[in-house]
């Protein structure tokens, strides 16, 4: 008399063959000792999670008749963006991590658990899985904040992200549970049916103002983004890399989903919302860039700064402005991880001024620094320009011309210090020798971003439309 | 027969008690507390909504709040331990080797 | 490619192939190719004169130059009466001054260059004059200017040369601003830039208006003054005067051509041009009479005073050119082309003759410091007398009948001719005083200089020589073909004017006419006796005088300060705000200020902002707290739940 | 009628003020020994609440799970610490008053909203029908049913905390 | 329009960049084969440059050697070349000031020659990119492109306080274009008024947008072209842009890039903002007046030779921006011609006062004097482009500025009288400058350097002769634009005209 419905397993496959790979990496580790193979593993299941994503197409897990999880494009773009974060991450960890003395196979596995998380996120249409994956994601990206746990700097960062994750985490629960409160439900379709026939009130807004401060702390925008800088300092180069880019994108993911599908009905509310956070993130993150002697809390204000243009293009919540935010998503990707994979390059590349003379030494390096450095600057015929471009067409189209303006004001003082690394790298003089340290690995992710930087910047039809 | 409200404020009450102990203590362990005492918030009133909406999800959920509560502790005492090797440290303000 | 092109042609080709390979080929011929190619155009220019003379006008385009939408203006020449005699007179001096230059120039190490300018000079000369519409003719107004910038700082390694020369450029600019626009309002107005269309058609101005700062202006007035104030500049009327006597830092045979004979005199050759529009405008005419009058006056005055030989003769070239423009100003435009005709030539020898004396004084330019020159150098002796003479305008000489022209038309020409006449016939006097203020100072009395320059004394060598001989000549005689009928004469160029220049009315009878050449010539010979007395009989009375007057000697003697005025308004104003103002506020201040302030402003606020970034975790966790606060507010407030 | 009106009142009013008494007890007591007790005590308040509402299975795990396992682990941690210097070290951040004045305009908002609730529809899920299948029961079925990938993820998650924990806590 | 074997225009403009990716290949130490490589590149581009000028159908205002492909359907941006008589001027000069460009910097380079030729041509494929484009994001594309290897080129071989100007450089001009960029935007936006939406700016010429658009994008396109003319008073850039660059750049600067500003205004703001245009006229012409008197002015103040030519060419950059806007056939023919003449003047003054920096490497003015006993040759070249500079006629200058200051005229007398004041101040400080430098006793400093070389001399005499021959005879050059501006003034002049006679209909009615 037990009736147990086995759901059908179809849509979760990418996220299936992912934790399975993770957690076979977990066991392989007492067999092998060369951890490269560890990488290959890693590369080898990401090709394997885009090759059955295709076939994975499809809702599951009927509870009273709706699903929970959705594999649609939607998740199936986002899921490319991690599997290139994961592949591009890996490929700079290698080496990096032997030099780091933090070459465990956990590593690996906790990178694709991440990555699951991520996916998951992306896929979840029930609040709960979201919150289960959000959770997976976060703890695992925790763990490798502090994974050099012999380095201070390390631990610090690790706590810090932790406590703040913990505590944000904290919140989004409280705005769940009050939201099922008034719904009676986890699942956003229904929710958003229920609040379509039930009218606005005030423990609907509390509850949507706690879920966005969740998310909104997860994407690292102003005034929750305090973090980020201190904790991309801190983790080692190819954690940073990967953080900059995956959890951001998961954040991005569920708050496409939840803020539209979800809170449809309060859109103006959560719009306005987010058009202030968007001007501050930008503002911040761009001013307190300038100030920066260390290159990675640098482009940890940055990448806080792009967050607020990708907001640009959550704001209008038209399809042409959702589309735009998922490429800038995937162009920031490529540029952000290529610009940390040379920092990784370097022996010591932290502070900027490490990079004086850099042409002189290694004049193709300085080049590959400066495609980049112009590519998050925007500057055309790099990729960073068409993120850019589309946004704000998509932002001006819904009427937003003076967020634009503002947005394209500060990308312009945001120049000053990218051109600042340029400066240091063309025009200053060496100050002691330059030490790199490239393998075949780290060439192949720097190639891959800097040519994906220049295809997708001539050829931008590959992305869009 | 107690009305929802109550169970709500009285979890609303000690969720800010949990956020005002997690902003103010210097300790990082009571912090950890604090949040504990956060997710207990949330999981009393998540308890009375599935009481009171008839309705199983809200339980459901506590269960995996638990869970990862656990998750989370155990894994922040880790770091701790890990910060408590390398530097004797369990007060937030001992940790600002990264600023500005 | 006929002889008309050539004309102008050949001094170019001259000057190209001196400037290009005259330092490394040419070096001492480098005259040569300049005075073959004058000569020739000099032979075409007379043969050209010959069929302008048998009745054939010629005005035809050679290319079109600029067109632009309905703006359309070509190269192209118009000889007429008034461009033949132009054309003889500049080819024939410039010949001479280049053969002169032979002698005078010989050993300096800029020979080939010099000569280049000459070429460059008589082409600019040539294009000027025979230009058949406006915008050649600022042509080659401005190429004569730039050629006179050239010879002016010929020797550039002197400051005060260069800085002549640089002054000469610029104050022209200033005429030329006006010419400039002189030529746009004729364009807008009249659409063409043609000499013969705009001739055709001016007449349909009269009466037209145009506003200015609210005054109604009559339209072909303001046309003709402004053309005017570039003949101001280019001739060296007040107030844009101060130019030429600093061109003498030049070397003599440039002074000789280009700031006696012919480029000054282009002023008056365009006045006389346009006399179609002129003669429309009373105003006009009248501000032209005035301007030459005061000029021609206020020049003499200062002659008077001055000791550089060369100066002296400078400031009459001012004088005798105020003395044309006062011609063209009572409508006696042929009277003052005739003037300008036999004062190319009298002139031309003072100037010769000054640097004769020069060459024998080594450089010395201070006619106190001469003396007794006729023993040492009696042929530059007579020529300069000749010229003297002519220029004080005793009769049968050529400075006699032209200025009497002057006089004669002027003292018909109502009112203001009448006051331009009494000015005229006072300069008259002053221009043979000063005139012989040299001759007596220079050339008679005993040797006032330093032991070695007396016996360095000599006369010049031939190529010196002859050309003053030639000059004296038409000094002489170059009057002769305007001898009036009150005298037995035919006016034959007054006539020959005619068809150009049209012919003023005369209503005074030969009686009156006999009167104006009397005075005319009795002030002259009390001129000339003064001189005589001062500087010969009793040759401490100048020194008394000038202790009596002292405050006009010295005004006189500084030129009435016009120049220090200039300094200070123009130049010295024009720096300081450059300096003070654009440099120092608006740019480095206020534009600069807001451009680097801007960036600083951000970048100390990011300073300030980052103590917001303590480290401290909890800072961190208000921060998101007080964030969810805002938020909060934000949506209940609005809301009102 | 008053009594069985009034009693689970007085009940809920007893839970409720201890409850908040306690956590204002842990967030300020000096010693960390005294919060983790502090803190047993409410998770057993906790569960009693958990009782109340009849969520008997909800109970015995807040006090297996949390007060067994959790508090367990932070009283190992706290041992490790040096409890001496800790008793007297300052308690709050230099800012205290700040988090508080916002802690407390963040309530007041929360009470502003919270008493516009109006809770959603009901389900099936009444107390009847929890009573005629156990608690217990229900939640399993619903667990092991709807909820399985949800279930499989909070493995994964232990499984992720326990590689932490290794990876960053161990020797080597 | 004849038929050339190859699609010219992408070739001119990718040439070079191949060429300097070629170069990047090379090994560093064969410095001279560098040099010779980029010299050859640029002569082929030049040569192939050519058949614009000799198979140029002057008769009609279309485009002309046009290629269109499609390159981003889903926004309808089209890869589309073309040049009209306005534009093939500018790809000639171009390709001849790369040339020179390489020429004069054969010496006076030594570090990083690699990058420094490599940079050069990447820019004169940028430069020839912006002027063929006739589509708006491809033009956008290029017109930032160009500010890579600018700022490099500035920042890296520069003079001593180079990395100012390089950063000030780029930042001025990047404000700028991003507010253009939004513009564009908003054009694009407004472009499928009836049709497909598209950045083609011909299509974009058929559409009359409405009068406060115009108003608004006309600004924004203004914050661009203002700044890269640079028009008063964001003007600030280019003095110590130029001071600080290496002669190739300066010669850059202020021959091509530059005149890009002016070209966006007759290419853009005007055909396609014709009302807004018309209304903003007056403002315009004020400010370019103010550029002449000011940028003239303080010229008497400067005390370094490259910056008082800088500030020269904001006063003639003032009057070329006053041509255009006198909205006549003389201004904007004037205009366009003086664009052309202060490339070549400009850029031929920037290449002297390189020669001359590299052999007494000082630009203070006062440590020059007599250098024309020195340097007679030189000293003749100089005065040419002096007199070029400051428009005597029979040079280029003269009928540039002539014909502008006849169309301000013909468009306001005030105007026209202020802007001709700058003719006599031009004459002021330019002769002053060569007196200071040429004239008077020799300065000890400047003693015993020798004459221009053999190479020097064959970088200096085509603009010689391009200065004749358009003082001469400009009608060759002339005679290229008049179609196309007598289209574009139709354009500005019968705009709005359509709607003010319908708006006459409803008040019939």
């Amino acid at each position: 008399m037990m009736n147990i419905v086995i759901p059908d397993l179809r849509p979760v496959t990418p996220e299936i063959i992912i934790t399975l790979s993770a957690t076979a990496l977990l066991m392989l580790e007492l067999i092998f000792k060369n951890k490269g193979i560890f990488a290959l593993i890693g590369i080898s299941t990401a090709a394997a999670v885009l090759y059955a994503m295709p076939m994975s197409y499809g809702e599951t897990f009927f509870a009273e008749g709706t699903a929970m999880f959705i594999s649609d494009n939607y998740s199936a773009y986002f899921k490319l963006i991690f599997m290139i974060s994961l592949v591009l991450s890996i490929l700079i960890s290698v080496r990096y991590i032997q030099r780091q003395k933090a070459e465990y196979g956990e590593y690996y596995s906790l990178l694709l658990f991440a990555a699951a998380g991520m996916m998951l996120m992306a896929s979840a249409r029930d609040l709960i899985l979201l919150y289960l994956g959000l959770e997976l994601m976060a703890l695992s990206t925790y763990i490798l904040a502090g994974i050099k746990r012999h380095d201070i700097k390390s631990n610090e960062a690790a706590i810090k992200y932790f406590l703040l994750g913990a505590f944000s985490s904290a919140m989004l629960l409280y705005g769940i549970s009050l939201l099922y409160g008034l719904t009676a439900t986890t699942d956003l379709y229904k929710i958003a049916e229920h609040l379509k026939a039930t009218e606005v009130t005030a423990t609907l807004l509390l509850s949507m103002a706690l879920i966005a401060v969740a998310f909104l702390f997860k994407i690292a925008a102003a005034p929750f983004h305090m973090w980020a800088p201190d904790v991309y300092e801190g983790a080692p180069t190819s954690i940073t890399a990967f953080m900059s880019v995956g959890p951001k994108a998961a954040g991005f993911a569920v708050i496409g989903r939840v803020f539209y599908i979800g809170f449809e009905n309060i859109q103006t509310d959560w719009t306005a919302i987010f058009i202030g956070v968007a001007i501050l993130t930008i503002a911040v993150g761009n001013i307190l860039a300038l100030v920066q002697t260390n290159i990675k809390r640098m482009l940890a204000y940055s990448s806080i700064a792009h967050a607020g243009y990708m907001l640009i293009g959550i704001i209008p919540g038209t399809q042409e402005s959702m589309s735009a935010m998922m490429v800038y998503m995937l162009i920031y990707a490529f540029m952000n991880i290529g610009a940390f994979s040379i920092v990784i390059l370097l022996e010591k590349g932290d502070e900027i001024k490490d990079y004086e003379g850099l042409a002189k030494s290694h004049p193709l390096i300085a080049a590959l620094m400066l495609v980049f450095m112009f590519s998050l600057t925007g500057i055309p015929p790099t990729a960073g320009f068409i993120g850019k471009f589309n946004i704000f067409m998509a932002a001006i189209n819904a009427g937003y011309t003076w967020l634009v303006v503002i947005a394209v004001i500060f990308s312009a003082i945001s120049a000053y210090y990218y051109l600042r690394i340029v400066m240091n790298m063309y025009m200053k003089e060496m100050k002691e020798e330059i030490i790199i340290h490239p393998s075949i690995s780290l060439n192949a992710a720097i190639v891959l971003t800097v040519l994906m930087v220049f295809v997708i910047g001539i050829i931008p039809s590959i992305v869009i439309g | 027969m107690v009305p929802l409200q109550w169970y709500i404020g009285l979890s609303a009450i000690i969720f800010i008690i949990g956020m005002i102990g997690f902003l103010t203590r210097r300790n990082i362990i009571i912090m950890l507390m604090s949040v504990e005492l956060m997710l207990n918030s949330v999981n009393i009133s998540l308890v009375a909504f599935s009481h009171y909406l008839q309705d199983i999800k809200g339980q459901i959920l506590v269960l995996f709040i638990i869970t990862v509560a656990a998750a989370e502790a155990a894994i922040g005492l880790a770091i701790l331990v890990a910060l408590f090797k390398n530097k004797a440290a369990v007060h937030t303000d001992e940790i600002i080797e990264m600023k500005g | 490619m006929d002889k008309y092109v050539l004309i102008p042609l050949l001094p170019f080709i001259a000057f190209a192939i001196n400037i290009i390979f005259g330092k490394k080929i040419f070096k001492e011929k480098a005259h040569w190719v300049a005075i073959v190619a004058v000569l020739g155009s000099f032979i075409a220019a007379v043969s050209t004169f010959i069929e302008v003379v048998n009745g054939n006008i010629i005005n035809y385009d050679v290319y079109s130059w600029i067109v632009s939408g309905n703006f359309k203006v070509s190269i192209g020449f118009l000889i007429d009466q008034l461009t033949a005699i132009m054309l003889i007179v500049v080819t024939s001096v410039s010949l001479l001054v280049h053969i002169y230059s032979v002698g005078y120039m010989h050993g300096d190490k800029g020979y080939y260059r010099f000569f280049a300018y000459l070429s460059l000079f008589t082409f600019s000369m040539l294009m000027l004059v025979m230009g058949n519409n406006l915008l050649q003719m600022y042509f080659g107004w401005e190429a004569v200017g730039l050629c006179s910038y050239f010879l002016i700082g010929f020797w550039y390694e002197k400051k005060s040369a260069a800085d002549a020369g640089k002054k000469a450029f610029i104050i022209n600019r200033f005429g030329d601003f006006g010419f400039g626009i002189g030529v746009i309002m004729i364009f807008l107005t009249l659409g063409t830039l043609h000499y013969s269309d705009i001739f055709s058609t001016v007449g349909t101005l009269q009466g037209q208006t145009i506003n200015i700062l609210g005054y109604n202006v009559d339209l072909i007035t303001l046309i003709a003054l402004l053309l005017f104030c570039g003949a101001v500049g280019k001739s060296a009327q007040i107030p844009l005067h101060v130019w030429l006597p600093d061109a003498m830092e030049g070397p003599t045979p440039v002074s000789a051509l280009i700031h006696a004979a012919t480029m000054v005199t282009a002023g008056v050759f365009m006045v006389a041009r346009f006399n179609p529009v002129f003669s429309l405008s009373e105003v006009a005419m009248g501000v032209v009479a005035i301007t030459g009058a005061v000029t021609s006056l206020f020049a003499a005055t200062i002659a008077l005073a001055q000791n550089d030989i060369k100066r002296i003769v400078a400031y009459s070239t001012v004088s005798q050119l105020g003395y044309m423009f006062l011609a063209c100003g009572v409508g006696a435009f042929g009277a003052g082309i005739f003037h300008l005709y036999t004062h190319a030539y009298f002139k031309a020898l003072l100037f010769l003759g000054a640097g004769s004396v020069m060459h024998a004084m080594a450089g010395e330019l201070d006619i106190q410091k001469m003396g007794g020159l006729r023993k040492h150098m009696p042929v530059t002796y007579i020529t300069f007398l000749i010229a003297s003479l002519s220029i004080a305008g005793i009769p049968g000489l050529a400075g006699f009948f032209s200025k009497d022209e002057i006089l004669w038309l002027a003292y018909n020409h109502g009112t203001i001719g009448k006051i331009v006449w009494v000015v005229g016939t006072i300069v008259a006097a002053l221009t043979a005083f000063y005139s012989f203020r040299i001759i007596f100072l220079a050339f008679h009395g005993k040797f006032r200089g330093t032991h070695e320059q007396e016996h360095h004394l000599h006369e010049s060598p031939k190529v010196i020589t002859v050309p003053l001989l030639i000059l004296a000549i038409g000094a002489i005689g170059a009057g002769w073909v305007g001898i009036p009928q009150a005298l037995g004469g035919s006016n034959w160029i007054g006539h020959f004017f005619e068809p150009v220049l049209g012919h003023p009315h005369v209503t005074a009878t030969h009686a009156e006419e006999y009167m104006v050449m009397g005075i005319s010539v009795a002030v002259a010979m009390t001129g000339i006796f003064i001189a005589w007395v001062f500087y010969s009989l009793k040759p401490e009375m100048p020194k008394i005088l000038a202790e009596k007057f002292k405050g006009i000697y010295t005004t006189l003697w500084n030129k009435y300060y016009v120049d220090e005025f200039y300094d200070f308004i123009i130049v010295r104003s024009t720096r300081w705000i450059a300096n003070s103002i654009l440099v120092g506020v608006t740019d480095g201040k206020i534009i600069e200020g807001i451009i680097n302030g801007v960036p600083a402003k951000i970048r100390n606020f990011g300073e300030r902002l980052r103590k917001l970034q303590t480290g401290h975790l909890q800072h961190y966790a208000v921060s998101m707290a007080i964030g969810l606060f805002v938020i909060l507010t934000l949506l209940l407030i609005s809301k009102g739940g | 009628m008053m009594t069985d009106l009034m009693l689970p009142k007085l009940f809920f009013g007893y839970f409720a003020v201890v409850m908040i008494a306690l956590s204002v007890l842990i967030i300020t007591v000096r010693n960390p020994v005294h919060s983790v007790l502090w803190m047993l005590a409410l998770f057993f308040h906790i569960a009693g609440l958990y009782l109340f509402l009849n969520a008997e299975f909800l109970a015995a795990v807040q006090i297996i799970l949390y007060a067994g396992a959790i508090l367990v682990l932070f009283l190992f941690v706290i041992m490790m610490l040096n409890l001496k210097e800790e008793l007297t070290a300052e308690r709050f951040i230099g800012e205290w008053p700040i988090a508080i004045a916002v802690g407390a305009s963040i309530i007041m908002f929360i009470f502003f909203a919270i008493n516009k609730f109006v809770q959603g529809p009901t389900g099936q899920y009444s107390i009847e029908a929890i009573k005629a299948e156990t608690h217990t029961k229900a939640l399993g079925k619903a667990l092991f049913s709807n909820y399985i990938l949800h279930f499989e993820i909070a493995g994964i998650i232990l499984l992720v905390a326990i590689v932490g924990a290794i990876v960053l806590a161990k020797k080597r | 329009m004849q038929e050339i074997g190859y699609p010219i225009l992408s070739t001119l403009i990718f040439l070079p960049i191949a060429g300097a990716i070629l170069i990047s290949l090379i090994k560093r130490t064969s410095d001279t084969f560098i040099k010779r490589t980029a010299l050859l590149i640029s002569l082929i581009t030049f040569v192939l440059s050519v058949p614009l000028f000799s198979s140029f159908d002057k008769t009609t205002a279309n485009m002309q050697f046009t290629e269109t492909y499609n390159w981003i359907p889903s926004w309808g941006i089209k890869y589309a070349l073309g040049i009209d008589g306005i534009s093939v001027l500018f790809v000639l000069l171009s390709t001849l000031l790369t040339i020179l460009c390489v020429t004069v910097s054969w010496n006076s380079i030594k570090d990083k020659v690699k990058e420094f030729y490599a940079a050069l041509l990447l820019i004169e494929g940028a430069m020839i990119g912006v002027f063929c484009s006739l589509d708006l994001f491809l033009f956008y594309i290029f017109w930032e492109a160009m500010l890579i290897p600018m700022y490099l080129l500035i920042g890296v071989w520069g003079g001593p306080n180079r990395l100012y100007a390089a950063i000030k450089f780029f930042l001025y001009t990047l404000v700028g274009s991003v507010l253009m960029l939004v513009g564009i935007i908003v054009l694009y936006l407004n472009s499928g008024q009836g049709s497909e939406r598209s950045f083609d700016i011909l299509h974009m010429m058929t559409i009359s947008y409405p009068y406060h658009i115009q108003l608004i994008l006309f600004w924004a396109f203004f914050a661009a072209f203002a700044v890269k003319v640079p028009m008063w008073p964001v003007h600030t850039w280019l003095p110590d842009a130029h001071t600080e660059a290496p002669t190739a750049g300066s010669v850059i600067l202020a021959g091509i890039l530059i005149k890009m500003g002016a070209y966006g205004f007759l290419r853009f703001s005007m055909p396609l903002f014709p009302e807004a245009t018309k209304a903003m006229a007056p403002a315009m012409m004020i400010l370019s007046v103010i550029a002449i008197i000011y940028g003239g002015i303080i010229c008497f103040g400067q005390t370094d030779l490259k910056r008082l030519i800088a500030y020269s060419s904001v006063s003639h950059m003032g009057f070329i921006t006053l041509g255009l806007f006198a909205l006549n056939t003389q201004g904007i023919q004037g205009g366009i011609l003086q664009m052309i003449n202060h490339g070549i003047v400009t850029g031929a003054l920037f290449l002297c006062v390189g020669m001359i920096y590299d052999r007494t490497h000082t630009r203070q003015i006062a440590d020059y004097g007599g250098t024309a006993s020195v340097m007679p040759i030189y000293a003749a070249f100089f005065m040419v482009f002096t007199l070029a500079s400051i428009g005597l006629p029979g040079t280029n200058g003269f009928v540039g500025e002539f014909l502008i200051i006849l169309g301000a005229f013909t468009a306001s007398k005030t105007l026209g009288v202020l802007a001709a004041t700058g003719i006599i101040i031009g004459a002021g400080y330019m002769l002053w400058l060569y007196q200071r430098i040429f004239f008077m006793e020799t300065n000890p400093k400047i003693q015993g350097h020798n004459d221009i070389n053999l190479r020097e001399l064959l970088t200096l005499v085509p603009m010689i002769i391009l200065v004749i021959w358009i003082g001469i005879y400009p009608n060759t050059f002339l005679s290229f634009m008049d179609a196309s501006v007598q289209n574009l003034i139709n354009k500005v002049n019968t705009a709005g005209l359509v709607q003010t006679a319908q708006q006459a209909v409803e008040v019939i009615k």
